[in-house]
C-alpha cells in the first residue's frame, strides 16, 4: 500500500494535540519482516498525558519514533496510516520541514540517560544547540536561557559547562529534560525516562516532570511498562500489544474497570499490595514473534478466556465509554458497558 | 538443625581507585538460616552485589567472615573452596551475557559438570541436562538451540538449571529478573519459589525492586553507601520502616494502585562518594531527620525490636 | 586540526629541501654524468677494512697502487720498473720499484716512497686483508722513488699481489694522523669521492689531480646507486634513470636485450661456486664418499634450474682461467660411476644425515638440485639457509657437514690461499687432512719461471682433483647491462672494469 | 596533565633498556659476527686481534654497560662496518624514512577519515560497497607487489615517474602511496566501524530529535567521537609505517633507515643496529604519548583519568 494512499483524512479535531491513525509499520530485514505496529491508534487530547502501557516488542517506542518521523530507514517503513501533529500531517512533511519541528513542536526524552548526551559535549552546549537551532540565535544569546532551563531542572549553573560523565544519571536525565523543553514544545514523548534510574531518582525525576508539564501546559505521551508510574502521571492509558491498541480509557477505567484479558494479566503478575506473599498469576507464554503474528487475536494463544473465534477474527473495537474501548471478542456492544466476564 | 546456613561478619569489600579506597562493601553481618529468602535492596552503587560477590568468594573480600554451613570459606584452600562452590551457586541479572554465545543450551546446562569433572559419561549427562530443562520449565525441544535465538526469560531459565545443576543448597540471585518483562517476571519468580519449596534451596535475593522483594524475601535487609542501614522480617520493614531511607525508599516505589497514594519523601540530592567515606552516617546528607549526632559518629546496627536491626540515631522500637 | 596539517605541510617541505638537491643538469650537448646501480653499499670506502666485491669499484675509481688489473692482465700503474734481486742466500727475495715522479694525491700532496712503505706496513696490521698482505715482511724506501719489498721466501707474484686494492696507496701522513678512510678516502686514482648519500648513493667527481693526463676520465661525475632490489635496477636502467646496471637479475636478461637502448654483456666470470664438504670429520672423510657426491651432482640442471643458464659448469678444482689448468683427475657427472664410488666406500648411503648450508636463494636452489640428485644413489640430505654472517662463522668454527660457497680471483695464488691454505690456528674451509696444501701453494708461489710455474699448477691441480675435497659447481656468467650510448666498456672475469676508460658517444 | 606526561616519558627509560638488552643479547648469540664478516679470510689471531679492537670480547654485560653508558651521553658508538659514528650513519637515514613516514602519514589521514565517514553515512550504497572493496585489496596486497605494480605502470609504461631512488617530490610519490595504502585502508575501515557505532548510539538520536540536519549531527556530534578508535589505529600504523620500510626502502631504493636495519643486522653490526632500534623505540613511545594526549583532547572522560593519574 502506498503511504499517500493511506491517508484517509482522519478529520483532526481541533482539541487532538496528536492523532494516529491506522499507522502501520515494519522492519525488513533480512531474517524478515517485522510487523512493529498493525494499524495503531492514538489521540491525545491538549494538556493530557496518556499513557502507551506495554511489554518489550509490542511497538512502544516505534511509535515514538513514528511521530518523531526518526524511524530508521531503512529497514523500517512507514506502510500506512497518518500521524497529526497539532492538526499537521508529520507523514507528509519533508526531512526540512520536519527538522523544525523537532525538539521545538514536538521533544522526545529517550530511554537511557548515560548514553543520550553525548559524551564529548559539555552539557550546557547540548541545550544551547536546540535552543540556537529553533531560534535561530547566537550562542551567546541562547547561553542565558540555557542556564535557564538547567536551573529550572534543578542543576545548579556552575555545573553548566561540566561533561556528562560528570554528572550521576538522575542529573542526565534532567538534561535531557531540559533539551526536551527549551523550546517549549507542545507535545513531549518520554519514552521510559526513568527506567534506568533508582526508585529514589525516579520519584524526583516523575515530580519534576509533573510540575514542569503543569507549567508549560503541554501534552504528554508517556512510553512505559510499569503500570505504577501511569497511575503517577498519566490522565489516559492504551495497553499495547502486538502493534496495536487492545484496550484504552482512563486511569479509573484501566485499573478499576479493566475489560482486557491482557490488562488484567499485567496486573496479575505483580505481587499483590493487599497480599503481597500470594502466589502470582502470570500470562502464561511470550510475546509473539513478530515476524509471526497469530491470526485472529494476537493475544489469543496466551490467553485463559481464548474462544474458537479469536483464533480467527480479529476482534473489532468495543466501547465502553467514549474513552473506554477494548478489542476482545468477549465483549459485545452490551457486555463491554456492564463489564462481561472479567471482574465481575 | 539450629545454625544458620550461612552467617557473614563483618564483611568488607574495599577496590583500589586512583582516588582512594572504594568502601563497595562495609562492615556488613547477617545471618541466613536455611530455606528461608534475605532480600538485599539498596540503590545502584549501593554495593549490593559486590555482597552477593563477595560471599560467594567470586571476588575476594577484603575482610571480614564467611561461614557456610559451619565452614569458614576464606579459610580454605583453592581446590577446597571450588569443591564447597558446588553448593553454592548464583544466577545473574542479564542471563545474556553471562551465557557464551557459542554455547547451546545442553552445552551450557552441562558446562558446570565438565569444570567439576562430574558425570563424566556422555549419555548421563544428557538425561541430567533433560531432567533440568523440564525442573525450569524449558522445552526439549529447545537444547539446541543457542542463546541469541531465544527470548529473556527463557535464557534466565537457562542460567536458573546452570545453577541448579550442581544440586546448591544456597544461591546468590542478582536482580534475576530486572530485565524482563512483567508477565515473564512474574513466570520466573513464580518458578523460584517453586524451586525452593520443592528443593529447600535457600536464596540470597538482590534486587532493587521493593515490590518484588516484598512478594518474595522472608527478611530484607536494606544497604545504602556500602553499608546495611536496616534488617528485619519483610512485613516487620512494610509496617514499621525505621531508618530513614527505607522510609523514603518505600515511599517512593510507584504503586499501581489509583486508590492507594502514599505521602511521598521525596530525597534531596543524590547519592555520595563511596571513595573514603567519613566516619559519620552516610546517609546524613540527604536525610530529613538528620541531628548533629548523625554528623559527627556512625551510627552501629542494634536490634531495636525481636528480629529488627536498624543503624540510625533517632531510630526506637515499635 | 587545519592548523596542525599546516605545521606538518610546512615541516615536510622543509624537511624536503634539505634532502632534495636539485640534479647537476649536464652540460648541454655531451653527457659527461654516468650512474651506476649495485646491489649492495661498500661498508666502507677503505681499502684495507674490508675485502668484499662492493668495495672494488669504488676503490679502483678513488685509489691506484704499483699494478693494476685491466682485462689483458697486470698493468704497471704507479710502478713504472722493477726487477727481482737476491738475497744473501741467493734467493730472489728482493723486489726493487720504481715510483713515478709527479703522481699527486686527490688532496693535492705528492706520492713518494715514503708513502708507499707507510701504506705496505699498514696494511699488514689490518686484519681484514692481512691473509692478502703478508707475504712481504719489509719494505723500505731507498730513495723519494724507489722502493724495495722484501719477501720471506721465493714470492712469484708480487705484482699480482701488489695490483689488489689492499696494497692501493695511501697519504703517508693521514695514516699517520689516523685519518678516517672509511669515509673520506684520499687516493691517487682518476676519481674522487664528492658526496656519500648513505644508503642511496656515492658520488665521484674526476680527480684533476690524476697523474695520467692520457687517461683522465672523459665522464666527470660518476653517480654509484645503490638499488637493492634486481628488478628495480634493470627498471631503473629501462627508464633512462641509470646508465649501467651492475649484476643484473638474470630473469631480466631477454627482455633488456630486446630493448634496442640497452647494451646487455654476458661474460664469463670467474667466481668459483662450490659445494664444500667436511674433509676432518664424519663420513666425508673419506674420498670416496666426496667423488661419489661429486659424480652425482648434475652441473648442468643446477644452473639452468638456479641460474636460468647464465653459468659454466665446472669440474675441475681450479678456475679455468688460470695458467695451467687441467681436467685430469676429475671426476665428472656420472650415475654409475658415482654409484661404484659408493660401493667402493662401503657405508649405507641412506644413514647419512647431513644439512647443505646456503646463505643465498640462488644456492638455496642450487642446494634444492644437490638433494634431488642425491637421492637418486640414496642419500637423503637437507638444506638449511642461513645468513651469510652465520654462514661465515659456521665454516670457521668448522662446525658443519657441507655448505655452499663461492671466491673469486684473478690471480691464482689469492684464490688458492682464499680457498684451500690452513691459516694459522684454524683450518682451511673443508679441513682437507690429505694435501699438504700450503706446501703446494708456497712452492707455486716460489716458482718464478712461468712454464715450471704452469707445469706446477698443472701438478697441483691433478693432485687435488684426485683428492676431491670439494665439489665445485658452476662459475655463473657476469650479467651486465648499460645504455647503449656508452663506450669503452670492458668487462674482467670478475666483472671489474676500469672506469676512467668510459665514455659517451656524441 | 604534565605530570601524566612526564610519567609516560620517564616509562620511555625501562622500555628503552629492555629492548636495547634483548637486542643486544639477541645480536650476540646470533651465529656469526661482524668481525667474520669484516674479515673473512683472516686467521684466528687476526680475528682476534680485530675483536679486540671493537671491544668485543669483553663479557656481555659490560660491553652492554658500556653501551648504555654511552649512549647516556649521546654516544651511540661506532659502526663497526663503515668505522662512522652511528649517530652520523643514523642522521643520514632518518630524514628519508621520516619524510616518507610524514607523507605517507599525512595522505593517509587526509583520505581515509573522509572515505571511512563517508561510507559509513552511506551505508551499503554502492560508495561504501566498493571503497570497503578497496580498502579489503589495501589490506591484502603485499606492499612489495603493490610497488612492484606502481614501478611497472607509473615509471616504466607511462614513464611518468622515476622508479627508484630519492632526488625530488616526484620520486617520493610511488614509495608514499606504497607505505600508505595498507595504513589508509585500515584506518578507513575503522574508521568507517567507528563511526558506524556512533551513528547508531543514542546521543545521535537525541541530537537528531532535537532538529537537526543528519549532516549536522554528523559534523557535530558523530566525528569527534567516531575518532578514538582512528586515533588508536593511526598510532599503530605509525609504528607499521616504520616496519613497512623496510619493505617499501628495499623496493624503491629509498635511502632510509629501514634498509639500513636489515643491512645492519646481516653484517652483524650491533651498535647500527641498536642505534635503529633506540630510534624505532623513541619514535613508537612519542607516537604513542601524542596519541594517548590526543585521547584527552577528543574525549573528556580520559582528560579526567589523566588528570587524577
Amino acid at each position: 500500500m502506498n503511504q499517500n494512499d493511506a491517508v484517509t483524512a482522519p478529520s483532526p479535531m481541533d482539541s487532538l494535540e496528536l492523532d494516529i491513525r491506522d499507522l502501520r509499520v515494519e522492519y525488513r530485514t533480512m531474517e524478515g519482516t517485522v510487523y512493529a505496529l498493525n494499524g495503531i491508534d492514538l489521540q491525545i487530547p491538549k494538556g493530557r498525558t496518556l499513557g502507551l502501557v506495554g511489554e518489550t516488542g509490542a511497538g512502544k517506542s516505534t511509535t515514538g519514533l513514528a511521530i518523531m518521523n526518526l524511524i530508521p530507514s531503512p529497514p523500517g517503513v512507514i506502510v500506512s496510516g497518518s500521524i497529526f501533529l497539532g492538526g499537521e500531517s508529520i507523514l507528509k512533511k519533508s526531512e526540512k520541514e520536519m527538522n523544525l519541528i523537532r525538539g521545538n513542536k514536538v521533544s522526545m526524552i529517550f530511554q537511557d540517560p548515560m548514553t543520550s548526551l553525548n559524551p564529548v559535549v559539555p552539557v550546557v552546549d547540548q541545550i544551547m544547540e536546540v535552543i540556537e537551532h529553533h531560534e535561530k540565535i547566537s550562542p551567546r544569546e541562547s547561553l542565558p536561557k540555557a542556564l535557564e532551563m538547567l536551573e529550572m531542572v534543578g542543576i545548579p549553573r556552575n555545573r553548566a559547562h561540566e561533561y556528562p560523565h560528570q554528572f550521576s544519571g538522575g542529573m542526565k536525565q534532567r538534561v535531557i529534560i531540559a533539551i526536551a523543553l527549551a523550546c517549549s514544545p507542545y507535545l513531549l514523548i518520554a519514552d521510559e525516562p526513568t527506567t534506568a534510574l533508582d526508585v529514589t531518582i525516579q520519584a524526583q525525576v516523575l515530580d519534576m516532570m509533573r510540575e514542569l508539564r503543569k507549567k508549560y501546559q503541554m501534552s504528554m505521551l508517556m512510553i512505559t511498562h510499569d503500570l505504577g508510574i501511569v497511575v503517577e502521571i498519566c490522565d489516559l492509558v492504551a495497553v499495547i500489544y502486538d502493534g496495536r491498541v487492545v484496550e484504552h480509557g482512563t486511569l479509573r477505567d484501566i485499573f478499576i474497570n479493566t475489560r482486557h484479558p491482557y490488562t488484567e494479566g499485567l496486573f496479575n503478575s505483580l505481587p499483590d499490595m493487599e497480599n503481597p506473599k500470594a502466589e502470582l498469576k502470570p500470562i502464561p507464554g511470550l510475546m509473539p514473534d513478530p515476524t509471526r503474528i497469530p491470526t485472529g487475536c494476537p493475544f489469543h494463544p496466551r490467553c485463559g478466556y481464548a474462544m474458537d473465534i479469536c483464533a480467527k477474527t480479529r476482534p473489532s473495537r468495543y466501547y465502553a465509554s467514549t474513552e473506554h474501548y477494548v478489542e476482545c471478542h468477549l465483549y459485545d456492544e452490551k457486555t463491554v458497558v456492564s463489564g462481561g466476564r472479567i471482574k465481575q | 538443625m539450629n545454625t544458620p546456613l550461612l552467617e557473614v561478619k563483618n564483611l568488607k569489600k574495599y577496590f583500589k581507585t586512583p582516588n582512594g579506597m572504594l568502601h563497595a562493601v562495609d562492615d556488613v553481618s547477617f545471618t541466613l538460616e536455611r530455606g528461608s529468602t534475605l532480600g538485599l535492596v539498596g540503590e545502584s552503587g549501593c554495593g549490593k552485589s559486590t555482597t552477593g560477590r563477595a560471599i560467594l568468594c567470586l571476588t575476594e573480600p577484603t575482610s571480614g567472615q564467611i561461614i557456610f554451613d559451619g565452614q569458614h570459606l576464606m579459610k580454605l584452600s583453592p581446590s577446597e573452596l571450588r569443591r564447597q562452590r558446588q553448593d553454592m551457586q548464583i544466577i545473574f541479572q542479564d542471563p545474556y551475557s553471562s551465557l557464551d554465545p557459542r554455547f547451546t543450551v545442553a552445552q551450557a546446562i552441562e558446562e558446570p559438570f565438565r569444570i567439576h569433572k562430574l558425570i563424566m559419561d556422555k549419555r548421563e549427562r544428557h538425561k541430567k541436562v533433560l531432567a533440568l530443562m523440564d525442573t525450569v520449565g524449558l522445552a526439549r525441544r529447545l537444547i539446541n538451540s543457542y542463546p541469541h535465538e531465544l527470548d529473556g526469560g527463557r535464557r534466565q531459565r537457562i542460567g536458573i538449571a546452570r545453577a541448579l545443576a550442581l544440586g546448591p543448597r544456597f544461591i546468590v540471585c542478582d536482580e534475576p529478573v530486572s530485565a524482563l518483562d512483567v508477565s515473564i517476571q512474574a513466570q520466573i519468580l513464580n518458578l523460584m519459589k517453586q524451586l525452593q519449596r520443592e528443593l529447600g534451596l535457600t536464596y540470597l535475593f538482590i534486587t532493587h525492586d521493593l515490590s518484588v522483594v516484598r512478594h518474595f524475601s522472608d527478611d530484607i535487609a536494606v544497604m545504602y553507601l556500602g553499608r546495611m542501614v536496616e534488617k528485619a522480617p519483610t512485613e516487620a520493614l512494610f509496617a514499621h520502616p525505621l531508618h530513614p531511607y527505607t522510609k523514603a525508599l518505600l515511599s517512593a516505589i510507584p504503586i499501581p494502585d489509583i486508590d492507594r497514594r502514599t505521602e511521598r519523601i521525596l530525597l534531596k540530592g543524590e547519592l555520595s562518594s563511596p571513595i573514603e567515606p567519613a566516619k559519620i552516617c552516610r546517609f546524613s546528607n540527604r536525610c530529613g531527620e538528620c541531628i548533629d549526632l548523625c554528623k559527627e559518629e556512625e551510627p552501629l546496627m542494634h536490634e531495636v525490636s525481636p528480629g529488627h536491626f536498624v543503624s540510625c540515631f533517632r531510630a526506637s522500637g515499635y | 586540526m587545519k592548523k596542525l596539517m599546516g605545521v606538518l605541510c610546512l615541516l615536510v617541505a622543509f624537511a624536503a629541501s634539505g634532502l632534495f638537491v636539485p640534479a647537476p643538469a649536464s652540460a648541454a650537448g655531451v653527457k659527461d654524468t654516468i650512474i651506476f646501480a649495485y646491489e649492495t653499499e661498500p661498508a666502507n670506502l677503505s681499502t684495507v677494512e674490508n675485502n668484499a666485491i662492493a668495495a672494488y669499484y669504488p676503490c679502483f675509481m678513488i685509489y691506484s697502487g704499483l699494478f693494476k688489473n685491466t682485462t689483458d692482465g697486470i698493468e704497471k700503474d704507479l710502478c713504472t720498473d722493477y726487477h727481482i734481486e737476491k738475497n744473501a742466500q741467493g734467493l730472489e727475495t728482493i723486489w726493487v720499484f720504481k715510483i713515478r715522479e709527479g703522481v699527486k694525491f686527490s688532496d693535492g700532496s705528492d706520492l713518494t716512497a715514503k708513502d708507499v712503505v707507510a701504506t705496505l706496513k699498514y696494511a699488514q696490521t689490518r686484519p681484514t686483508v692481512k691473509s692478502l698482505t703478508n707475504w712481504y715482511t719489509d719494505v723500505e724506501a731507498v730513495d723519494d722513488y724507489t722502493v724495495k719489498i722484501m719477501t720471506a721466501k721465493v714470492f712469484s707474484t708480487a705484482p699480482e699481489a701488489l695490483s689488489n686494492k689492499a696494497c692501493y696507496i695511501l697519504p703517508s701522513e693521514l695514516i699517520a694522523s689516523g685519518h678516517d678512510f672509511n669515509n673520506k678516502p684520499v687516493g691517487s686514482g682518476p676519481f674522487k669521492l664528492s658526496k656519500w648519500a648513505k644508503g642511496d648513493s656515492i658520488t665521484f667527481v674526476s680527480n684533476e689531480n690524476y697523474y695520467h693526463k692520457d687517461k683522465m676520465p672523459k665522464i666527470k661525475e660518476v653517480v654509484w646507486k645503490i638499488i637493492a632490489e634486481g628488478t628495480s635496477r634493470s627498471i631503473a636502467l629501462e627508464t633512462g634513470e641509470v646508465d649501467f646496471v651492475i649484476n643484473v637479475d638474470a630473469l631480466d636478461i631477454p627482455r633488456l636485450q630486446e630493448n634496442e637502448d640497452v647494451v646487455v654483456s654476458v661474460t664469463d666470470g670467474s667466481m668459483f661456486t662450490y659445494l664444500a664438504l667436511n674433509n676432518a670429520k664424519g663420513p666425508f672423510k673419506d674420498e670416496n664418499l666426496r667423488k661419489a657426491i661429486s659424480c652425482a651432482v648434475n652441473r648442468e640442471s643446477i644452473i639452468a634450474v638456479a641460474l636460468e643458464n647464465f653459468g659454466a659448469p665446472i669440474y675441475s678444482s681450479i678456475p679455468i682461467i688460470m695458467d695451467g689448468w687441467t681436467m685430469e683427475n676429475a671426476t665428472t657427472f656420472d650415475l654409475d660411476k658415482a654409484r661404484e664410488y659408493l660401493k667402493t666406500w662401503g657405508g649405507d648411503p641412506s644413514s647419512l644425515k647431513f644439512a647443505i648450508i646456503v646463505s643465498t636463494d640462488v644456492r638455496r636452489r642450487a642446494a634444492e638440485v644437490i638433494q634431488s640428485n642425491l637421492l637418486e644413489i640414496g642419500i637423503n640430505c637437507t638444506i638449511e639457509q642461513v645468513d651469510s654472517a652465520t654462514l661465515t662463522q659456521v665454516y670457521n668454527s668448522g662446525d658443519f657437514m657441507s655448505y655452499i660457497s663461492a671466491y673469486t680471483s684473478n690471480d691464482l695464488l689469492t684464490w688458492l690461499n682464499g680457498v684451500f691454505r690452513n691459516t694459522g690456528t684454524s683450518s682451511s674451509q673443508f679441513r682437507q687432512a690429505g694435501l699438504d696444501m700450503n706446501g703446494m701453494i708456497d712452492s707455486i708461489a716460489q716458482t718464478t719461471d712461468p712454464t715450471a710455474r704452469k707445469a706446477l699448477v698443472t701438478e697441483v691441480n691433478k693432485t687435488i682433483n684426485a683428492q676431491q675435497p670439494f665439489v665445485p659447481i658452476y662459475q655463473s656468467k657476469v650479467l651486465i647491462a648499460y645504455n647503449a650510448n656508452l663506450e669503452g666498456v670492458e668487462i674482467d672475469p670478475m666483472g671489474m672494469f676500469r672506469l676512467e676508460n668510459f665514455y659517451w658517444r656524441k | 596533565m604534565w605530570r601524566f606526561v612526564l610519567k609516560r616519558v620517564l616509562t620511555i627509560i625501562p622500555i628503552m633498556l629492555g629492548t636495547t638488552f634483548i637486542v643486544f643479547s639477541i645480536m650476540s648469540f646470533a651465529p656469526g659476527d661482524a668481525v667474520g664478516m669484516l674479515a673473512a679470510d683472516a686467521s684466528q689471531e687476526e680475528k682476534a686481534a680485530l675483536r679486540q679492537e671493537l671491544g668485543l670480547d669483553d663479557p656481555l654485560l659490560i660491553q652492554y654497560a658500556r653501551y648504555i653508558k654511552n649512549l647516556l651521553l649521546g654516544d651511540m658508538g661506532i659502526s663497526y662496518k663503515s668505522g662512522a659514528p652511528v649517530t652520523e650513519e643514523l642522521a643520514a637515514r632518518i630524514p628519508y624514512t621520516a619524510l616518507l613516514a610524514v607523507v605517507a602519514s599525512i595522505i593517509t589521514i587526509i583520505l581515509a577519515i573522509p572515505l571511512g565517514v563517508i561510507a559509513a553515512i552511506r551505508q551499503n550504497t554502492f560508495f561504501d560497497t566498493s571503497s570497503m572493496v578497496f580498502c579489503l585489496l589495501g589490506i591484502s596486497i603485499p606492499p612489495f607487489w603493490l610497488g612492484l605494480l606502481l614501478i611497472l605502470s607509473f615509471g616504466v609504461k607511462l614513464k611518468m615517474l622515476p622508479v627508484s631512488g630519492s632526488g625530488s617530490w616526484a620520486h617520493l610519490i610511488m614509495p608514499a602511496i606504497t607505505q600508505s595504502v595498507a595504513g589508509l585502508a585500515t584506518i578507513a575501515r575503522v574508521t568507517r566501524s567507528s563511526m558506524l557505532e556512533v551513528i547508531r548510539q543514542d546521543y545521535i538520536r537525541t541530537a537528531r530529535a532535537k532538529g537537526i540536519a543528519y549532516n549536522q549531527v554528523i559534523r557535530r556530534h558523530a566525528l569527534k567521537n567516531s575518532l578514538l578508535p582512528t586515533i588508536t589505529v593511526a598510532g599503530l600504523q605509525v609504528g607499521a609505517l616504520l616496519s613497512g620500510a623496510v619493505v617499501t626502502e628495499t623496493v624503491f631504493s629509498w635511502p632510509g633507515i629501514g634498509r639500513f636495519l636489515v643491512s645492519s643486522i646481516s653484517w652483524r653490526d650491533t651498535p647500527c643496529v641498536l642505534g635503529c632500534v633506540v630510534i624505532f623505540v623513541l619514535t613508537f613511545s612519542i607516537i604513542n604519548l601524542i596519541v594517548d594526549i590526543l585521547y584527552g583532547f577528543v574525549d573528556p572522560r580520559i582528560k579526567a583519568i589523566y588528570k587524577k593519574a
